[in-house]
């Protein structure tokens, strides 16, 4: 059991030195790192079904009994997201054997690249506080690695201001661990359920609260904290800024949903309503934002932003339907925002830019490209049956059931607004014809070159239109997740061993 | 016996690392301000970490500490060596009362001969 | 001491903000050093402070004599410092190239991926 | 070096025989050994092994008294109220020969008296020193060669 | 406590405030400069100090193992110093070439 | 750096740092040190050197690339991590032998933690090397 | 005005393709268009196979469970309403795939056309037969993004991308009310299946929350069913191929919401909102549109216009109770499909054959294509309603509805009145004038069109005849089934040509002479439209294109101001976030516990804070970044020795090491650097001190309040009892870091090491390109 619940962090890492110590042998890198991201997906769903059939898993580092020792846990929400994570660090991988050349691989792409991905799930498994600020830090200072790799202007600049505003949020995050340490003397997230409760000096734990809200908020890009990302997200490899978009925000939100499920959780009223407000106004910022864009990147990049606050809406309403909204657009959104900027990427490829004004004529000279970006993006935009439209029908109908109509209301709009966005993405690049009168075709690239690109690209989105035609088995799997997430005593019991 | 002796050399030593601080900040220049701090900060230092060996007169310390004397005496005359070099190269102005440069007249005439 | 050393800290994220507010991106490096050093040192008072006694089991004993330092904060600072290492030194070799590539410290002046609507207007055709 | 070797091996062995490997037993064991070899060192042939050791000694302590000597100058020279130096840098050349005597020599001058190594000419033959009372150059400079050099070089030749 | 225990405790005490002055000094002529240099001389003697405060310490607290701080700190000190110098050094060489302004902090 | 007097000193400086640093490593576990401190002081032995003689000298001397050293660091640790759940234990369980062990006395201790901790020490030694070479030939 | 449709599309991708990848577009594969027409006719025959049991008053009934934990099922409702409108749609869908495989030969997206129109009928037929709101919902949007490609198909065009666009964000809108609204209604009622609701009436109208419910649902209806003011976007959509403006734009999409104003009715209507709403929007659609129409010169927009006319009467008279309105609501349905399909397909015939839809230079056409002028006769008799057309028998039956509206007959029935009369007028001009009078120069020579474009018209035309003479058919089969629905009550409804002289067929009268007059005066009044039309000071499409430009300046606006590409901007804000909500929470929530008493310090201690406060003052003070460094020198030694004084020699011995590495890489990098600029000065300078003080502060109170709970030590202690016993380690910091908790440091090595790689990329990345 406990090899389960570390494989998703060892074998990533195991890979990227295997990966690293071949990066001259190309084809043996290559086929370490793909093979690494199968291994992940394999193990990550052997983890879930254990968690699907066993309730919350746990193990303990070294074998030392908790709360002393490192928990590493994984209920069904962490367990989901270890999946989604290889799915997409597979997709991407598969697509960055045709854009990543050697010269980046030599200086260790793939090894930065398995070891963002054992960032992501070890901050998704761990149940220690610490340990989270750890894995955090993996994953950013891969992600930093990443971002700048090439070191063009554009990726330096917004590399700079990248890395310069995710190492304050780190800081604070850091002194809130050790302020919560210094309160309740544990760093054990189920244990601190209880000791958070303990605390005489409410007010204190809330101020605490907040203060995460802060130090997650940077990471997961809620507003007003946002600035990182579209400051950077469309700058480096379209791997990169692929695998970023489905995965580094999620981990924010990830941290806020178990904070604020299983630790903070005693005023609500108080630290709900102020993510309840952040999730509106992100939502809408977020999509202006987009709004103001003719870079497809940074179309998407602010779009990131406006979905992360359909997710915070999600553990702000904190009603068990809003959970289930919260985990299922999770879900939903990593698949497809990592996809539309792999597609973005082939249009690229094809047309050479990702200025709007200066592409285009993709409809009619590839067909298939402008499928596998309408399932995506339509999705993201919520039309049905795809994905989105679920993760979005989720949280209005969770707002609508408790009276919040204001923020029913911007979450409708908001998604107008997306719809927006990504038509004018769909009429610039694919309908208007390209101004140097190109008619770009898949079958310029290369044989290998295009199964790498569109089989990830193909798979998200047939896995998109999977979810949207059959959302059922999501749907119930969502609630039982929320339904841990809400009643965390099944956590707890696991982790602390106790049976009260 | 060993209270008295330790109690001596730390006070010697501290002493001396006092005289060093008011050397590098009341001295004129920075070659003779490095004086102060090459010889009697060693010293002091120096001193202080024979205390260690005196107070404890373990054999592991007592090796730590001579370890540390010597690499102190190894490392601060050449840390001098380094700034003064750097000073004078960096052309750091010296004192008003500096009476011979022999450097400088070497660089001169090593800078005519090219 | 935690009453001073709260104050201390205070007093160092109060140098490192201004500091990381100001335009030249050396200044925003000195912060985030000061920055990490006031974390640390949070995370080190939290554990409270006991003058003196390392966390070391004498040799021959099983556990501690007396009262000694809190062991845990300690490995978590120590943790924090080499993670911040890590990170300051990445950051150093960002703002090294940053310079090379950019020619300029000041970040106001930093407008390659974000430029100035005006500026976009000129690079379109 | 190979006696200076067999003086570690019998101190060590000392210190076995003696049951207790502490700083003290092996220095004392080392002592006990070199006094052993010099009066056996007809057995060695021609070798500079105890005049080394001697040397050594020797420039260890002449080197410690200097020091202190140095700094009671520089206490001395902080506590005055004025400051009547009078520094220069002069030009030292030297007999010294290699890495490891210059760098002994340099050290030893910076940390004695009065004067600080501040740099080695390239060809390696002149040592540039800084003197706190430069009022004779050739005297300084006579001082420095017939005092730690000479030891400096009786020490390792 | 024997007599020389507390001579012992009294001359720690006299030591300690002795090096803190110390430290004071030293750290004026640091802030203060002027040269690059003098900062780096001041550096250096607050890191001699530093080791000779743990060595101090080690003694007060009757805790030898803060003595490895010392050495610690005596190992390293040295290199921050040598890049120190070699910067001023180099900057001089390169400032030479591109006029700068830095030769004097001001 | 063209100074005679740093590179003589460098020669016997590095050595008894790298000496320090391994006794550090050694014992970190009973006293004070460890594989962080030991490695650093390792690296700033190796900095120095590459400050002294230059840096294609301080790559000759560790033979292999930093970036390497780090890497297979990082292989030991993470091996030492997985090694107890080939015994059945959990990842991270330390694992004792005890050499000679008789009455009373545990013998020589080797355990998993060592070898973690030498993993440590490599991965901060070829991280740090890593750093300041290539920072120091660009620059 | 140069639309471009089907042919003149793929004549303008030809110039714009630069010629280099038009050979592999040039012939789509051939078999998709020989089998298009089989699925509309087979759904036609499915849906035909159940009118009898239908008309007969049963209710076909399915259901599957889609997504039973969100309630959310797979159930049809064939009833009359639903039937009537499958029917219609997947037969005019038949005709419309059958003459667009002619219209359209030989265009290189045909098959994609294919996909788009028959993905585009499924949805319509998902949408009219679904029984439960959320899946009517999914159907529904699914004709929205449907109608999108295909308003688009001409994607070359910027005008067809701008109206697709705006069709689709405008029902788009639309349709998140909608979606809102059914959330809403299902809580009320709940359930989602329409079964459930549609028998709930009476607690749904008296429910609380029926208002914002039917507000809502109308938003959704009327801008499907581009009601005046969101009428708009239809004549804009006319952009789209024709066959596909017959077919969304005149049969099926745009009668959607209308299907869902019927579909409703027994839920929701018969409130005063509900009728007034309905009969308001209803009129003023209806006239505005029939006088927007006339205006028209191009075929196709009249069409459009009398489209909306058509939309706005049977909002019109949705909004009553009375069955016999309804009636006139489900007849004037069936005859407007019929009619109204035709003469698009026969504009479309025209367009094809002459190459032009201007009226004024449209003449004489009968001869040259005479199948298409009877046709357009037949559909256009029927559309201007006179005997023996169904036409006739639906607007009797309007005007007979009208009146028999109880709130408010008169304005219902002037405007059917005044919309019918204008409807002549424009059957004139669209069907009468063009065939008639003498030839006239076209861009092409026009001859008849191919079977399968003509077919489809001439049976459509020819229905509404035959209908209109056999009234019962129609009667028994949709109307009064469909009415049935609609009220949700059984209706006995009967259709006749012949009423007997009666206040309608006055009106009738009357109609047909006002008719008459404005076809005459047409071209008079055209130019004088036109000036009220420019003088009119709101129009929907200038208003959308205002909204559009001020969302884009608000974006542009709003991302100026806060991602406005510097840094130290962004970082104030963060911060400033930090302390508002930080330092708020610690107010409101009453949080802050200062200590009683201020500890007596140890000189050293002192000292030691004091020389960190000082480096931290000269780092914060100085200009020279050499002092700076020292300053955070001087800062590290002194935390160090913080360590040494609080038992920490590991992190002391670390942060030194540490500290030393740093200064050694800044050396190293700052060789490169220039020197520190000054900041500037002023009330930035002023603001990022006051926050820097917040911040500082926010984190000193925070410190101290958690100082005051006294610290629970239990793991420290487990930690400290088994640290040699169970780790056999005596320093128990380093037992923690390699043991207790081994994964934080390996975690930790794994940052350290990828920084060294990610820094080494970026160095030496560099340093390769460079030299190559
Ligand atoms: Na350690
Ligand atoms: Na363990």
């Amino acid at each position: 059991m406990s090899w389960l619940l570390t494989l998703p962090i060892l074998l990533p890492i195991v890979a990227a030195i295997l990966a690293f110590l071949y990066r001259r042998e190309r084809q043996r890198a290559r086929v370490i790192t793909i093979g690494g991201c199968l291994l992940l997906l394999v193990v990550s769903i052997l983890l879930f079904l254990e968690v699907w059939e066993q309730g919350v898993v746990a193990a303990q580092m070294g074998s030392w009994p908790s709360p002393f020792g490192i928990t590493l846990v994984a209920d069904l929400l962490s367990a989901v997201m270890v999946v989604i994570t290889a799915i997409t660090g597979l997709a991407v991988a598969l697509f960055a054997l045709a854009e990543i050349g050697p010269r980046r691989e030599k200086l260790g792409f793939n090894a930065l690249f398995l070891v963002l991905l054992a960032g992501v799930s070890g901050s998704f498994l761990t149940g220690d506080l610490f340990n989270l600020y750890v894995w955090f830090e993996v994953m950013l200072i891969a992600s930093f690695g990443l971002l700048v790799m090439g070191g063009t202007k554009a990726q330096l600049d917004g590399g700079i201001k990248y890395v310069a505003l995710n190492l304050v949020s780190t800081v604070f995050f850091l002194i809130g661990i050790g302020l919560v340490y210094g309160l309740t003397g544990s760093l054990n997230l189920a244990d601190l359920h209880g000791a958070i409760r303990a605390v005489e000096n409410q007010g204190l734990v809330t101020t605490l609260a907040v203060l995460f809200i802060i130090a997650f908020g940077i990471k997961a890009a809620i507003f007003p904290l946002f600035f990182w990302l579209p400051a950077a997200y469309h700058t480096p490899a379209v791997a990169v800024s692929a695998v970023f978009a489905g995965l580094l925000t999620k981990v924010g939100v990830y941290a806020l949903i178990r904070m604020f499920t299983l630790v903070f959780t005693e005023d609500v009223a108080f630290t709900h309503g102020l993510l309840l407000v952040v999730a509106a106004v992100t939502m809408v910022t977020g999509v202006l934002g987009a709004a103001a864009q003719n870079e497809i990147r940074k179309i998407l990049s602010f779009h990131i932003i406006s979905q992360i606050g359909y997710m915070v809406l999600g553990l702000a309403l904190y009603t068990p339907l809003a959970l289930v909204g919260a985990v299922f657009y999770l879900v939903h959104h990593i698949i497809v925002k990592a996809n539309l900027f792999l597609v973005g990427g082939v249009a690229r490829r094809l047309t050479g830019s990702f200025e709007l004004s200066q592409i285009g004529g993709l409809y009619k000279s590839s067909p298939l490209l402008g499928l596998l970006f309408l399932v995506p993006a339509f999705s993201l935009a919520g039309f049905p049956p795809l994905s989105g439209f679920w993760a979005k029908y989720i949280l209005i109908k969770a707002s609508l059931d408790i009276d919040a109509y204001v923020v029913a209301a911007v979450a409708l709009i908001v998604g107008l607004l997306t719809i927006y966005s990504m038509t004018k993405i769909w009429a610039e690049v694919f309908w208007k014809p390209h101004p140097e009168g190109r008619s770009p075709a898949l079958s310029q690239l290369g044989r290998r070159e295009r199964i790498a690109m569109l089989l990830p690209i193909s798979g998200l989105a047939i896995l998109t239109v999977v979810i949207g035609l059959f959302p059922e088995p999501f749907v119930v799997f969502a609630e039982r997740a929320a339904d841990q997430l809400l009643n965390p005593t099944d956590y707890i019991h696991t982790v602390l061993g106790k049976t009260e | 016996m060993t209270d008295i002796i330790t109690a001596v050399l730390v006070l010697a030593g501290a002493l001396f690392a006092l005289a060093a601080a008011v050397g590098v900040l009341r001295l004129p220049d920075i070659l003779i301000r490095m004086h102060a701090s090459t010889k009697a900060g060693t010293l002091g230092c120096g001193l202080i970490l024979a205390a260690v060996a005196v107070h404890f007169g373990e054999t592991g310390l007592v090796a730590r500490s001579i370890v540390a004397i010597v690499f102190i005496l190894l490392t601060a005359p050449v840390a001098g060596h380094m700034i003064g070099r750097a000073a004078y190269r960096a052309g750091v102005p010296l004192w008003k009362g500096t009476r011979i440069d022999e450097l400088a007249e070497a660089k001169e005439q090593r800078d005519k001969g090219a | 001491m935690e009453v001073v050393l709260s104050v201390l800290i205070g007093l160092l994220v109060a140098a490192s903000v201004y500091l990381m507010l100001a335009r030249n991106l050396l200044r925003f490096v000195f912060g985030l050093v000061l920055l990490s050093n006031a974390a640390n040192l949070a995370i080190f008072t939290a554990g409270r402070l006991t003058p003196s006694v390392p966390p070391l089991v004498p040799e021959g004993a099983t556990v501690p004599p007396e009262v000694v330092a809190n062991a845990l904060p300690q490995a978590l600072v120590l943790t924090a410092i080499v993670i911040s290492f890590g990170l300051l030194a990445f950051a150093l070799a960002l703002l090294f190239r940053g310079y090379q590539e950019l020619g300029t410290l000041d970040s106001d002046a930093m407008r390659i991926a974000e430029p100035k609507p005006e500026d976009e207007e000129q690079r379109k055709p | 070096m190979n006696i200076f070797f067999l003086n570690t091996a019998l101190a060590l062995g000392w210190a076995a025989l003696m049951g207790s490997f502490s700083l003290a037993s092996l220095l004392i064991g080392f002592a006990i050994g070199y006094a052993a070899l010099w009066l056996l060192r007809s057995l060695f042939g021609e070798t500079r092994y105890f005049r080394r050791v001697w040397h050594a000694l020797k420039l260890t302590f002449l080197f410690l008294y200097e020091l202190l000597i140095s700094s009671l100058q520089v206490v001395w020279d902080v506590v005055t109220p004025a400051h009547r130096s009078r520094p220069g840098i002069i030009a030292l050349p030297l007999d010294a020969k290699g890495e490891g005597q210059i760098f002994l020599v340099a050290n030893l001058i910076s940390l004695t008296p009065g004067t600080l190594s501040l740099d080695v000419s390239e060809d390696q033959k002149t040592l540039y020193v800084h003197g706190m009372f430069v009022d004779d150059p050739e005297a300084l400079r006579r001082e420095l060669k017939e005092g730690m050099e000479r030891w400096v070089i009786e020490a390792l030749e | 406590m024997p007599a020389s225990a507390t001579i012992l405790s009294w001359a720690i005490d006299a030591a300690f405030l002795m090096l803190m002055l110390a430290l004071l000094l030293a750290f004026v002529r640091m802030a203060r400069g002027p040269s690059l240099p003098d900062r780096v001389v001041a550096l250096d003697l607050i890191t001699i100090l530093a080791v000779a405060f743990s060595g101090l310490f080690a003694i007060a607290s009757d805790e030898g193992a803060y003595l490895d701080v010392a050495i610690a700190l005596a190992l390293v000190a040295f290199l921050a110093t040598v890049a120190f110098a070699r910067f001023a050094e180099r900057r001089r060489l390169r400032e030479e070439r591109a006029q700068d302004q830095e030769g004097r902090d001001p | 750096m063209n100074s005679l007097i740093l590179r003589a000193a460098t020669r016997i400086l590095v050595a008894l740092m790298l000496l320090f640093s391994v006794y550090m490593l050694l014992r970190g576990h009973n006293e004070p040190g460890g594989g962080f401190g030991g490695g650093l002081i390792a690296a700033v032995g190796f900095a120095l050197y590459a400050i002294a003689e230059g840096t294609d000298a301080a790559r000759k001397a560790l033979r292999l690339e930093p970036r390497t050293i780090a890497m297979i660091g990082l292989a030991i640790a993470a091996a030492a991590g997985i090694a107890p759940v080939l015994a059945g234990d959990p990842p991270f369980t330390g694992l004792w032998w005890f050499i000679g062990g008789g009455e009373g006395e545990k013998g020589l201790p080797i355990s998993s933690a060592l070898v973690f901790d030498i993993g440590v020490y490599l991965v901060v030694i070829g991280s740090v090397l890593t750093l300041v070479l290539s920072l120091e030939e660009e620059v | 005005m140069g639309y471009a449709i089907g042919m003149q599309a793929s004549a303008g991708e030809k110039s714009e393709g630069g010629g280099d990848g038009d050979g592999k577009l040039a012939a789509p594969a051939a078999w998709p268009g020989r089998v298009a027409w089989v699925l509309p006719a087979a759904l036609l025959l499915v849906f035909l196979a159940q009118l009898p049991a239908v008309a007969d008053g049963q209710v076909v009934r399915w259901s599957y469970p889609w997504v039973p934990s969100l309630g959310v099922n797979l159930s049809i409702l064939l009833d009359g309403l639903s039937l009537t409108f499958a029917i219609l749609i997947s037969g005019i869908g038949f005709f419309v795939v059958l003459y667009s495989s002619a219209y359209l030969a030989g265009h290189p997206h045909l098959n994609r056309f294919y996909l788009y129109i028959l993905s585009f009928m499924l949805s319509m037929l998902g949408l009219v037969v679904a029984d439960n709101l959320i899946t009517l919902f999914v159907f529904w949007e699914l004709t929205t993004l449907t109608s999108y490609l295909l308003i688009g198909f001409d994607h070359a065009s910027a005008k067809a991308r701008r109206s697709a666009l705006q069709a689709l964000l405008l029902t788009g809108t639309g349709g998140l009310a909608l979606l809102a609204g059914f959330i809403i209604l299902g809580n009320a009622a709940g359930s989602y299946e329409l079964t459930d609701i549609l028998v709930m009436g009476d607690e749904l109208r008296a429910h609380e929350l029926y208002l914002p419910i039917l507000i809502l649902i109308l938003a959704g209806a009327f801008t499907k069913s581009a009601q005046v003011p969101f009428h708009f976007w239809l004549p804009n959509a006319m952009a789209a191929p024709t066959p596909v403006s017959a077919y969304l734009h005149s049969a099926t999409m745009v009668k959607a919401g209308v299907y869902l104003l019927a579909r409703m009715h027994p839920a929701l209507s018969g409130t005063e909102v509900w009728i007034w709403t309905l009969t308001i929007f209803g009129a003023a659609t209806a006239v505005i549109a029939s006088i927007l129409a006339l205006r028209q010169t191009d075929l196709k927009l009249a069409l459009a216009y009398t489209t909306l006319m058509a939309l706005g009467t049977l909002t019109m008279f949705l909004g009553a109770e009375d069955s016999v309105a309804v009636a006139a609501a489900v007849t004037f349905l069936v005859v407007h499909s019929l009619y109204k399909a035709a003469l698009f397909l026969v504009v479309g015939i025209i367009d094809h054959e002459t190459g032009t839809r201007e009226a004024t230079v449209l003449r004489g056409l009968a001869r040259a294509m005479p199948i298409t002028a009877i046709a357009a006769a037949l559909a256009a008799l029927s559309m201007a309603g006179f005997p023996p057309f169904l036409g006739f028998i639906g607007k009797e039956l309007k005007y007979e509805g009208a009146l028999a509206i109880a709130s408010e007959p008169f304005l219902v029935a002037t405007a059917a009145v005044v919309a019918n009369a204008l409807m002549v007028a424009v059957a004139g001009v669209v069907a009468l004038r063009p065939f008639t009078g003498t030839r006239a120069s076209t861009p092409k020579a026009p001859h008849e069109a191919p079977i399968r474009m003509w077919i489809g018209p001439l049976v459509l035309a020819v229905m509404g005849l035959s209908f209109g003479l056999a009234p019962a058919v129609i009667a028994d089969a949709f109307v009064q089934p469909g009415v049935t629905a609609i009220l949700g009550r059984e209706e006995e409804i009967k259709l006749k040509l012949w009423h007997g002289i009666n206040l309608p067929l006055v009106l009738s009268l009357v109609t047909f002479a006002l008719g008459v007059l404005l076809y005459t005066l047409h071209r008079w009044l055209r130019p004088r439209l036109i000036e009220i039309d420019r003088r009119f000071p709101w129009h929907g499409d200038e208003i959308w294109d205002r909204l559009l430009d001020g969302l884009k300046q608000l974006a542009a606006w709003q991302t100026r101001v806060l991602q406005g590409g510097v840094l130290r901007r962004y970082l104030f804000i963060v911060f400033a976030t930090l302390t508002l909500s930080v330092g708020t929470t610690l107010l409101v929530r009453d949080a802050i516990d200062l200590p009683e008493s201020w500890p007596r310090l140890r000189f050293t201690g002192w000292a030691v804070v004091a020389l960190i406060a000082a480096g931290g003052l000269v780092t914060l003070i100085t200009a020279s970044r050499l002092a700076a460094i020292c300053g955070l020198g001087a800062v590290g030694v002194g935390i160090a020795l913080l360590f040494v004084m609080f038992g920490a020699p590991d992190l002391a011995i670390t942060q030194l090491l540490v500290e030393t590495l740093v200064v050694v890489l800044v050396a190293v990098v700052m060789l490169r650097m220039p020197q520190m600029q000054r900041e500037a000065r002023g009330w930035i300078r002023r603001a990022n001190a006051v926050l820097a003080i917040g911040v500082g502060l926010v984190v000193t109170l925070i410190m101290l309040a958690v100082l005051q709970v006294p610290l629970d030590r239990r793991i420290t202690s487990y930690f400290e009892d088994v640290s040699v016993p169970e780790a056999h380690g005596r320093n128990i910091v380093n037992v923690i870091l390699v043991d207790f908790r081994a994964l934080d440091t390996f975690g930790e090595i794994a940052v350290v090491a990828l920084a060294a790689l990610g820094a080494y990329g970026l160095v030496r990345g560099a340093a390769k390109r460079r030299r190559r």
